[in-house]
């Protein structure tokens, strides 16, 4: 079907088309009618999930339209990594994404050495690995406590940051930063770990799986907590596909995907984790679901710190920066982080500097289309909980 | 169907769309020149064993990406993106396409003219189509007739200047003609500025 | 300081035009145009003088209420401030959901100008003396965004900054060292930027209106 | 035991200001508590005072009409007014303020007469979520008021008397004749609803920041916050010791009256940290359902 070229000319006027995808899209209400009221949730709310807005209409307590806004945490990086060498671009993919930045680091380095043509010495590969699955776990830490945070039980989420930090000081031990570590650079991994250390994550580790028992009895078997999360926000089995769904919200609605076994990367070929499934595919089973995967992260720790070899180069020589080209080519890679799939679409042009790089975040959907349809008829007081099942970090929605 | 290898499906999907059958290239030679109808604008690339970028008309787009959809399961709109090739003068879009049975993605692109470029709608394949043709369209000026809020503002706020992310488009210079830059920040060219540092005697 | 002052002498005329030819919208004006609710000029409140002062000034210091807005990504660092490792609650500091009732504003690193508008409208709603963080080398000098097109430069042309904290990005340390830091400054009696804002108020407002195209804000049903 | 009024008013003053210290005492104390559940120190003993000082300090302050003015003038004279008639310490001179006979209708009307004229002050804030906070404590507040009033009939229809001071001094040979067991179904009613009197988890639906900031007092600022605060400590003491006075003998000395109130507040805490909150209408449900039938039972017990 060929596409009228005359209709759109004088478009601005007209009123958006509704799709039959997302009940919002073009679907007004009238507020002059008196019936509805207008809500700014965010960006200036503690119930918001970093710095991004909805913009909610209600009929009484039950949201009728919802608008999701973003754009406050635009910092432009697609363009700003046009203007820097492929090896000024390493230290600022990072901060693409917050709360989990070692997932930028990986791709953009896979990307960059796929089209290179660099080969990374074993023991980087299993010290990336064993990065991204400590960040995994600090990813978790965190939203859990937003979870029940966003139900009013602040003790969990203390609990929660506290052992997070605990994991940040591992980070800092190896990599000597905090939150952004910069720790995998193109061509491997920019320090071995330091003496001692897998020792110090097995503590964390055990730390972190007792705090686990209390959580899942504080949280799980809490009967409130059940009756606010259960049939909250349910996403149904046949919205995967048309909605662009990965990652637990698809898990947790029955859907075996996952990067780590599909398209396996780094080592996931040769740990032992299954894919972790509900059905429910409601709030609560997401939940579920991310903890288990909490439990499943710890144990690849441990498999890593157990197979891990102990000597070997953790970094291949590259060309000189200064003058670093690389090949015109494109390609596209995917990892499976704690949100779903995170990508970077990389095209070179054979310059020193990358002719596009395109960052693929799960929120990117999660947060819009998706919150989009699924808030309508949601109370408002769930609004908040239902957010934060979906797990999304505005950073990587708009970059 | 069962495919070995994702050159037979990209074989078997050119039979399908009628663009022309695929030349005696094979994978090890990345560019293969497809023979057939519109030889000219379209021809394959297959980066990996799992990924390839293919490359068709403007017009045939949303052919080519619903048949894949329909009839090669690859029912997961990974991303719908656009880079900038000032110099040959067009935006490629790529929709990049995964498929689950198979765990193979491939990436369709489409060259636009960067002038008053225009391109068919896909809102009502994809939910979230509509989210990335608000940012490309915000971002780089392709209009998508008919997708849902196409002309809200996505992003930015208030925007006057040229789309950003077009390449005519200096952020530096913006940021400096806007924004108050704390003097005594003075940036070079790394790779001059770092050789005298390193290398002065060169 | 000299340049503060030559730039406001420069802005000067120009706002005044700008502030007068917005007199003549009636209340809220069309989208595009300026609302003059973003214009509402502060008054310079004096503050008492001796022992009073120093008395209340102690518990202003020791009563920190931050507003509950993370702006940027040093908002992450945010919550480890307040749980048991750096716990900032002995320091007075409590988090405060509505700009009303919020005494310091902690701007978590870098602003985009989308933001900046909701930054100047939160800090406007706040209650003088109100006391402002900048996180992150971003809010200093731009940081790793110096040269992007969203993201503001210098905090300090747009709402006066009291205690910066550098780094990118600062741990919970330094940004507890910004607090004591703070409070220090309240004691003495030398916070009060909100003053300098009433006073140096043309000047902020042409470097705000210089990247924020329009100010209308978004339409509530009240 | 005659005393002229002046006096009595002095010393209903004197009690008051006990009570006002004791309730932001009680606050920071548990405020403590609760963070050393999280693992942390918490505010400082002397916090709530700062933080009066500091809002009242404000140099600011803006308002949205007449009945915004008056909304925490209401709250706090509702404050007073509950607590003023309610003796502190039984059989004392000094501290048994106004009690009289038939007090305790008068103290059941000053509980909710302060959330009334806060919903006028809120409604007129103009903030949406104040009025979402408005819509949703009075909701509450009628609920919770079900299976409370039940229980305060059934203790009226028990001891036959409408005075605090009669219901105590009912009390008072040892433990056992406490209300808690002379008539447990209605103390279990009361105390059921003392969770939602005291808006802590899981009934803090109506000030949950994750949803609607704070709710009602959006837009309380300086002044008008620092009136909040203070009468939030009195309003507390006053209910600590409605509670008491009604179902645990009162108290015949200071000591016997603070161990007494911090035992009863601390249920709240305990069961504040423990528990999510519930949505307003399910709070609704939960009150109207088992504590109403428990207070029933309780005023049935009494009748036959």
């Amino acid at each position: 079907m060929k596409s009228e070229h005359t209709t759109h000319l004088h478009r601005k006027t007209d009123p958006a088309p509704v799709i039959s995808f997302s009940h919002t899209a073009g679907s007004r209400v009238d507020l002059s009618s008196g019936k509805y009221l207008k809500l700014w949730q965010g960006p200036q709310h503690p119930g918001i999930t970093g710095n991004m807005s909805l913009e909610v209409t209600l009929h009484g307590d039950e949201v009728v339209d919802l608008r999701t806004h973003v754009g406050y945490l635009h910092r432009g990086f697609e363009k700003l990594m046009e203007r820097r060498t492929y090896m000024q671009n390493f230290p600022i993919v990072c901060r693409i994404c917050v709360p989990e930045p070692d997932f930028n680091e990986y791709l953009y380095a896979a990307a960059v050495e796929e089209l290179a043509g660099i080969e990374v010495p074993e023991k980087a590969v299993w010290l990336r690995n064993l990065s991204l699955e400590m960040a995994r776990l600090t990813s978790f830490l965190q939203w859990i406590g937003g979870q029940t945070g966003a139900f009013g039980m602040g003790t969990i989420g203390q609990w929660g940051i506290t052992h997070r930090d605990y994991i940040l000081d591992l980070f800092e031990e190896l990599s000597g930063g905090r939150i952004y570590h910069m720790y995998i650079i193109p061509g491997g991994v920019r320090a071995d770990m330091p003496e001692g250390f897998p020792g110090r994550v097995r503590e964390v580790l055990n730390k972190v799986e007792i705090l686990m028992d209390d959580i899942e009895r504080a949280m799980f078997y809490n009967a409130i907590f059940k009756m606010r999360a259960k049939g909250l926000g349910i996403v149904p089995h046949s919205m995967l596909d048309s909605f662009g769904i990965t990652g637990p919200i698809a898990r947790a609605a029955g859907a075996a995907r996952d990067t780590r076994k599909d398209q396996p990367y780094l080592l996931y070929d040769q740990l032992d984790f299954k894919v972790i499934t509900g059905s429910a595919s409601d709030a609560y089973e997401r939940a579920w679901v991310r903890f288990q995967e909490m439990h499943q992260s710890i144990s690849l720790i441990r498999q890593m710190l157990d197979r891990m070899p102990s000597g070997g180069a953790i970094h291949t020589r590259l060309p000189n920066p200064l003058h670093w080209k690389i090949p015109a080519g494109q390609t596209y890679r995917r990892a499976e982080c704690t949100r779903g799939e995170y990508g970077y679409y990389l095209a070179s042009d054979g310059s020193g500097y990358p002719r596009r790089v395109y960052v693929r975040g799960p929120s990117y959907t999660h947060a819009v289309a998706l919150m989009e349809t699924l808030a309508i008829g949601v109370n408002i007081a769930d609004l908040a909980g239902l957010m934060v099942s979906f797990h999304t970090y505005p950073p990587e929605i708009e970059r | 169907m069962k495919y070995e290898k994702i050159e037979e499906l990209l074989s078997a999907m050119w039979e399908k769309t009628g663009l022309g059958r695929l030349g005696t290239g094979t994978a090890d030679s990345p560019e293969t020149a497809v023979t057939g109808a519109a030889a000219a604008a379209v021809h394959q690339q297959i980066q990996s064993s799992d990924l390839a970028f293919v490359k068709v008309p403007a017009d045939r787009g949303r052919h080519l990406i619903m048949d894949l959809r329909d009839h090669f399961g690859f029912t997961h709109l990974v991303f719908l993106t656009a880079s900038d090739y000032i110099e040959s003068g067009v935006f490629t879009l790529t929709y990049m396409l995964h498929s689950y049975t198979r765990h193979w993605d491939i990436g369709v692109q489409i060259d636009l003219p960067r002038e008053g470029s225009t391109m068919e709608s896909i809102h009502d394949l994809w939910a979230q189509a509509a989210t990335y043709q608000r940012e490309l369209r915000e971002m780089f000026g392709i209009d998508f007739p008919g997708s849902p809020r196409i002309d809200e503002p996505f992003i930015l706020e208030g925007w006057d200047d040229v789309p950003p992310m077009r390449r005519e488009f200096d952020t530096k210079e913006y940021s400096e003609r806007t924004f108050f830059p704390r003097p005594g920040r003075s940036t070079n060219d790394p790779a001059g500025y770092m050789r005298q540092k390193l290398y002065p005697k060169e | 300081m000299s340049e503060h002052e030559t730039n406001r002498q420069l802005e000067q005329d120009s706002v005044r035009e700008v502030m007068e030819a917005m007199m003549t919208y009636p209340g809220k004006a069309d989208a595009g145009d300026t609302v003059l609710f973003c214009d509402a000029r502060p008054k310079v409140e004096k503050p008492y003088r001796g022992i009073i002062e120093k008395f209340l000034n102690w518990a202003r210091a020791n009563s920190l209420w931050v507003l509950g807005f993370g702006t940027g990504c040093g908002a992450i660092e945010l919550r480890p401030l307040m749980t048991s490792r750096y716990d900032a609650s002995r320091f007075g500091v409590a988090g405060r959901p509505t700009p009303r009732q919020a005494s310091v504003f902690i701007i978590g690193g870098y602003a985009s100008v989308k933001t900046l508008k909701r930054i100047i409208r939160s800090y406007e709603q706040m209650q003088n003396p109100k006391f402002v963080i900048g996180l992150g080398s971003c809010t200093i000098n731009g940081g790793m965004y110096w040269d992007s097109y969203n993201t503001i430069n210098r905090l300090d042309h747009y709402i006066p900054v009291d205690v910066y904290v550098t780094g990118c990005m600062p741990r919970p340390e330094a940004i507890l060292a910004g607090f004591v830091k703070l409070q220090e400054l309240i004691r003495a009696g030398k916070a009060e930027k909100a003053n300098e804002y009433a006073e140096n108020f043309d000047w902020y407002k042409a470097n705000q209106k210089k990247i924020i195209k329009n100010w209308d804000m978004p339409d509530y049903s009240w | 035991m005659e005393v002229n009024l002046p006096l009595k008013i002095a010393y209903a003053a004197l009690s008051l200001f006990i009570a006002l210290n004791y309730g932001l005492l009680l606050t920071s104390t548990v405020a403590r508590i609760r963070a050393r559940v999280q693992g942390r120190i918490g505010i400082r003993i002397f916090q709530p005072y700062l933080d009066i000082i500091k809002n009242n300090a404000k140099r600011t302050s803006i308002t949205h009409g007449v009945m915004f003015y008056l909304g925490p003038v209401f709250r706090i004279a509702g404050g007073v007014g509950t607590f003023l008639f309610i003796p502190m310490i039984y059989d004392s001179v000094m501290f048994s303020n106004f009690s009289f006979s038939g007090d305790v209708l008068l103290v059941v009307y000053f509980i909710f007469f302060g959330q009334l004229g806060m919903a006028l002050g809120a409604g007129e804030g103009g903030h949406p979520y104040s009025a979402i906070g408005v819509s949703r404590g009075l909701a509450q507040m009628t609920a919770f008021e079900v299976p409370f009033t039940l229980s305060i009939i059934a203790l009226a229809v028990q001891y036959n008397t409408l005075s605090i001071s009669e219901i105590v001094s009912a009390q008072q040979g040892g433990i056992m004749s406490w209300s808690l067991f002379t008539n447990p179904l209605a103390t279990a009613a009361a105390i059921i609803a003392f969770l939602g009197m005291s808006m802590h988890n899981p009934f803090s639906v109506v000030m949950a920041p994750q949803e609607i900031p704070i709710g009602p007092p959006t837009e309380y600022h300086s002044n008008y916050l620092g009136m909040l605060q203070t009468n939030r400590a009195i309003f507390n003491a006053a209910k600590l010791l409605l509670y008491m006075n009604l179902f645990f003998g009162g108290a015949v000395n200071l000591p016997i009256m603070i161990v007494k109130t911090f035992l009863l507040y601390m249920i709240n805490v305990v069961v504040g940290v423990s528990f999510p909150r519930f949505r307003v209408e399910q709070s609704i449900r939960f009150f109207l359902g088992i504590p109403t039938v428990i207070g029933l039972l309780g005023l049935l017990t009494v009748i036959w």
